[in-house]
């Protein structure tokens, strides 16, 4: 029970031991003030008690220099402290080029991780000791927060565009992954585990994750997981239209004119629905910006063509 | 354990045969009233209430964060129960604690006047706050609401199936409560000062109060707009919060903040007016930094209003902005540090006696710094990286709401309780109460400054099994705390019928207030009072108390 | 307090200057100033409001302390335009 | 000093100047929320517009520049018949009084009928955010925040104005009964602040939102 009790969590992370450096400064300097200002109270009220009913106090007169002292010197220490963090905060901002990038999507109550090789995982992220991994946050709701105490790292994932945080792991292990910001009934359960490994044991788990299955089957998967498929149902719905056969037809837009459905027109749709919206549409479509690896973009063009074409002809659900 | 009491009071001291409190019978009497003293009853009732509300939810979901999963309520619940303890002691109990009970019934009196400048529009905003109120209630009893008292979009707008519009109203409405209550203040302290009454002999209550309106008046109504913009954009599925839809997030956030971190300066500073009175009167000696301690309380609410953004360092803001951001906020913890200081050398060479009221202003002064200091952990801008949106947080804000704003309305509550019922509390059992309270409030809450930096994060139902110790601990200390307050609830009661008759100055204070007999006439002062001398002249011998 | 007549003629002179304002501001309007088009528009408008708030408002004869709490009211305003922007600029 | 005005000192004030200045501070202060009150919807104005100015210039354009400008020059007269009014409640007699906040109301009317027909037309126009919102422009989702913002600033605007109608009829009654005298005018000078103010409002709405990418 007691090797439990502990005041910090692991430092497994570069930035993690600077920024406990900073916490025990700023420990040190309050715990000093706190001594001076609880013991002169009690030592003041104890050595200066009323001992007569009408005893009056001798006069003190107000002093320039101590109110000049206890201006400038607490200004000093926390204008240190401002710039020990601003410096450390400076460096926690911007990813080292070359950092490995995962795709992460925060949604209602879970988290979905993308390898840049195609590996996918939910709620757990396994990366390479010592190599700076660059975490790419997109949300398909609400405010979540990537949170990782053991790396000191934390950044809001913001629905409608791109944030990131970055990390370079030091210590192999199993951590905790937190969501932040409270994003609803669930916020509680949105957590999961960082799994922290050898670079080669990293390579030989990623090989077995990465599934050799062909781009369409991938394509629907993706379909479903996004939820395309509540708008885009079998026939024309009220909220969006049906992508059967849609491939290389001509397709008539809001604004008059009309263009011809190609793999262009699918990836712009995906990713900036309302730069050409169908007729008789609403723009309610919100963007895939970010959700979708180039891989995973590659897979839902070819799951659409493979709706039109006479290839499988798998029906949509 | 004190070496001296005081003299029971004299028998002769009777209150006046008519004053305020039997001035008018009956419920049109009290509701109609145009007098600031009744008025600041009818706070002194409601905030009660309310406050009594807030501290259940806490106690409940303090009962359910003894056991890492949540086994005795569902998330759902615990949500609810959280922004209900947010919602209702920030809008419905801290905000109009002291400027609308102890401000309304001292400032007049206080500066000499006979009312407020405008008693009508000081009604009508008791009776804002109740309608406030009124929808708040409605909205907890139908459901409640479940979006954290910060109304975060998109999650408000868009994805809380909730009684979020009926919320959005209540806190919209109760905001012109304080608008109206700050702008009464001002223009009364500027406007209707006696005689002789100079800003520089004004009681440092009276800059408390005056810097706290500034706020209320130039903060406020942006938070009103940013709640009646989520309420339309709820009810007519606009876009201007919801990315969904083209709007962006962090605007409301932007918004919001605005107000939301000079508010924690509303909280803070008519605290700071009551420690200011208290510490004087009871170590019978003149404050220490006269002009420094007014001019940082303008300092305070001034500089509140340019580091809003230290509550976004991780919300996507830029990094340019946290640096601004982060740098201000280092300044406007300079007078608060200035203020403790001052107070700390006023008690030097005093003559201190432990009545209830300086035990509550020493608690304060010992909680405040630790709540300052900590201040100073979360604007540095790598620290707030890690500790954002967790448990080190929440453990800051409430030693500063909770070890200061609460123990100086406690502390002012039983200053002036004799002015105000003409009656006196028991001492013994104030002084056991107010122990418990500080006990109960660092065992509560400091465990959490440990959970904070070991990463808990803030608004969890169910945690990890490693955190559960500190809960535990954290828990006990609520229950303490939840009993600490009980105490002084009844003893106040109890006291209005049976307490000894206080008379004028039971404390020998210093202040216009304590000219009048307790409880005061309608009226406040026979004839106009005519000042002379400094604020908190103790080393002047005692004079006639007929002002 | 200027005499009866001077006031009288001040206000009309005032009514007659914001008319011409507002003309001028929607005429411009059409004039592609590219982006100091917006500039223009803001600067007319702070004029106008001027106007209405010394003459029809009486700030020239307000005491300080009215004219400090009109200009608050407008330098906070200014305060949180430009703090919420310098986060959006700087991104 | 007349008896009339010592009537109307309340109790808490030693004398009528008192009294006067005392409203004026509060009411300015009252008007610095009102201020910020709009500001804030003028910050999110000012980030939208700066993000997405294609959006806002092309929704500006389906506004009526026609009926926006005779608006903001009816808003102006009525704030020189409300000044008017002040000067007649110091100067002049009731009937003066009384013409001049009628002339105020009217104008105030005006405006408020001239601004519902631009909503009706806006409804027409399937121009109201939400789910009915058709825009063909470039960027709806964005026009559509352009719109929000339209209607939310011109429509507490158009509630403010109500406000100050009933204000008006109030403070109607009273001239009509010869409260205002040279000694006392303060309930006039108040809702002429306030009034002024609502036009201010207008002022600075009318080519942020009006007079956007017209050429």
């Amino acid at each position: 029970m007691l090797e439990r009790l502990r005041i910090f969590p692991d430092q497994a992370s570069t930035i993690a031991g600077e920024v406990d450096t900073l916490y025990l400064f700023l420990i040190g300097m309050s715990t000093f003030f706190v001594a001076l200002i609880f013991g002169l109270v009690i030592y003041f009220a104890a050595k200066y008690r009323r001992r007569s009913v009408n005893e009056v106090p001798p006069p003190v007169r107000t002093d320039l220099r101590l109110e000049i002292a206890w201006t400038v010197i607490p200004l000093v220490l926390v204008l240190i402290s401002f710039a020990w963090g601003a410096q450390l905060f400076v460096t926690m901002g911007q990813a080292p080029a070359g950092a490995m990038e995962i795709h992460a999507v925060g949604r209602q109550w879970m988290w979905k991780f993308q390898h840049p090789s195609g590996g996918r995982e939910i709620n757990q992220l396994h990366v390479p000791v010592g190599i700076p991994i660059k975490i790419l946050l997109a949300s398909e709701d609400v405010i979540h927060s990537f949170f990782v105490p053991a790396f000191r790292v934390k950044m809001d994932v913001v629905p409608g565009k791109y944030t990131s945080a970055w990390f370079e792991a030091t210590m192999e292990g199993e951590f905790h992954l937190f969501c932040a910001e409270y994003c609803g009934t669930q916020h509680s359960g949105m957590i999961g585990r960082v799994v922290v490994m050898k670079p080669v044991d990293y390579q030989r788990w990623l090989s077995d994750q990465a599934s050799g299955e062909p781009l369409a089957v991938g394509g629907e998967r993706l379909f479903q997981q996004r939820g395309c498929a509540t708008c885009h149902r079998t026939s024309d719905g009220p909220t969006g239209p049906a992508l059967h056969g849609l491939f290389g037809r001509r397709v008539q837009l809001q604004s008059g004119d009309s263009v011809v459905a190609d793999e262009s027109y699918i990836r712009e749709s995906v990713l900036n629905p309302n730069a050409k919206i169908t007729e008789g549409y609403q723009p309610i479509m919100p963007t895939f910006q970010g959700q979708l690896s180039e891989e995973g973009l590659h897979q839902m063009i070819a799951y659409i063509k493979s709706l039109s074409g006479p290839a499988e002809g798998r029906k949509a659900p | 354990m004190s070496p001296v009491v005081e003299p029971i009071i004299a028998p002769e001291n009777l209150p006046p045969r008519v004053n305020y409190l039997n001035a008018g019978y009956g419920i049109r009497s009290w509701l109609l009233t145009k007098d600031h003293k009744r008025i600041a009853l009818l706070y002194l009732a409601s905030i009660t209430f309310f406050f009594f509300i807030g501290g259940a939810a806490a106690v409940l979901f303090r009962l359910e964060l003894l056991t890492p999963q949540s086994d005795l309520l569902q998330a759902e619940t615990y949500n609810k129960l959280f922004t209900i303890h947010g919602l209702i002691m920030v809008f419905f109990f801290l905000i109009p604690s002291i400027p609308a009970v102890l401000g309304n019934f001292l400032v007049p009196m206080m500066i000499g006047a006979r009312d407020l400048a405008f008693p009508r529009i000081n009604l009508l905003s008791w009776y804002i706050f109740i309608i406030g109120g009124m929808f708040t209630l409605t909205a907890i009893i139908l459901g409640g609401v479940d979006t954290g008292w910060t109304f975060y979009t998109p999650y408000s707008t868009t994805y809380a199936n909730t009684y979020v519009i009926i919320t959005a109203a209540g806190v919209f409405i109760t905001g012109f409560s304080s608008i109206l209550t700050g702008l009464n203040f001002i223009v009364t302290i500027h406007k209707m000062r006696a005689p002789g009454m100079t800003w520089m002999r004004l009681p440092l209550f009276i800059w408390a109060q005056y810097a706290t309106s500034l706020i209320n008046l130039l903060g406020t109504p942006v938070l009103a707009i940013s709640i009646f913009l989520i309420a339309i954009e709820r009810a007519f599925r606009l876009g201007i919060f919801d990315p969904a839809l083209g709007g962006d997030p962090v605007l409301f956030q932007h918004l919001f903040w605005f107000y939301s971190h000079p508010a924690v300066y509303i909280m803070i500073l008519p605290a700071m007016g009551v420690i200011s009175e208290v510490i004087t009167c009871f170590s019978r000696k003149r404050i220490f930094g006269y002009s420094f301690i007014a001019v940082s309380s303008l300092a305070i609410a001034v500089l509140g209003f340019f580091v809003w953004g230290h509550h976004m360092f991780v919300s996507s803001q830029s990094i340019y902005a946290g640096l601004i951001f982060s740098f201000l906020s280092m300044f406007v913890a300079i007078p608060s540090a200035v203020k403790v200081f001052n107070w700390t050398a006023t008690l030097y060479k005093g003559s201190i006696i432990y009545q209830t009221p300086l035990l509550y202003a020493l608690g304060f002064i010992g909680l405040f710094t630790i709540g300052g200091l900590t201040g100073i952990f979360v604007a540095t801008l790598a620290i707030d990286v890690h500790v954002h949106d967790t448990y080190f947080i929440i453990a800051h804000f409430h030693y500063i709401m909770v070890g200061g704003a609460l123990m100086g309305y406690l502390g002012g509550l039983h200053f002036w309780w004799p002015k105000i019922t003409g009656r006196l509390y028991p001492e013994g059992w104030a002084r056991l109460s107010a122990l418990i309270i500080f006990v109960g409030f660092n065992l509560t809450f400091f465990p959490q400054f440990i959970l904070g930096y070991l990463g808990m994060p803030r608004r969890y139902a169910a945690y990890p099994d490693e955190f559960q110790v500190l809960n535990v601990m954290s828990s006990a200390g609520a229950s303490i705390l939840g009993i600490g307050y009980l105490i002084p609830m009844i003893y106040f009661i109890w006291s209005m019928r049976y307490g000894p008759l206080a008379g004028p100055n039971p404390w020998n204070a210093k202040g216009l207030e304590w000219t009048t007999p307790s409880p005061p006439t309608t009226e406040n002062f026979e004839h106009k009072p005519h000042i002379t001398e400094e604020a908190y002249a103790y080393e002047v011998k005692e004079e006639k108390v007929v002002g | 307090m200027a005499t009866a007549a001077a006031l009288r003629k001040t206000y009309f002179l005032v009514f007659g200057a914001l008319l011409l304002l507002t003309l001028l501001t929607a005429g411009i309007a059409y004039v592609d100033l590219g982006p100091l088009s917006f500039a223009v528009a803001l600067a007319i408008a702070m004029t106008k409001a001027a106007l209405v708030m010394i003459f029809f408002m009486h700030l020239n004869h307000s005491e300080f302390l009215v004219k400090v709490f009109a200009g608050a009211g407008v330098l906070w305003l200014l305060h949180m335009l430009t703090f919420t922007l310098a986060d959006y600029l700087s991104r | 000093m007349s008896d009339k005005s010592t009537a109307a000192l309340a109790h808490q004030f030693d004398d009528p100047e008192q009294q006067l200045e005392a409203s004026t501070l509060g009411m300015w202060a009252f008007l610095a929320t009102e201020i910020l009150f709009f500001g804030g919807m003028f910050a999110a104005y000012a980030v939208y517009r700066l993000a997405y100015p294609q959006a806002f210039a092309a929704a500006s354009n389906h506004l009526d520049i026609l009926l926006g400008t005779v608006n903001t020059a009816v808003l102006i007269a009525s704030s020189l018949t409300m000044v008017l009014a002040v000067y007649s409640a110091q100067f002049a007699g009731r009937r003066a009084q009384v013409t001049f906040l009628l002339a105020t109301l009217l104008l105030g009317t005006i405006f408020l009928s001239i601004k519902g027909v631009e909503y009706a037309h806006k409804f027409h126009e399937h121009l109201v955010p939400g789910a009915g919102f058709r825009f063909d422009g470039a960027d709806p989702r964005h026009a559509a925040i352009f719109f929000s913002l339209y209607f939310a600033m011109t429509g507490l605007h158009a509630l403010h104005m109500v406000i100050g109608a009933g204000l008006l009829i109030a403070l109607t009654v009273m001239s009509w009964r010869g409260r205002f005298s040279a000694v006392y005018y303060t309930p006039v000078e108040m809702v002429a602040l306030y009034w002024h103010f609502v036009d201010v409002i207008w002022i600075f709405l009318f080519p942020l939102l009006y007079l956007i990418g017209r050429h």
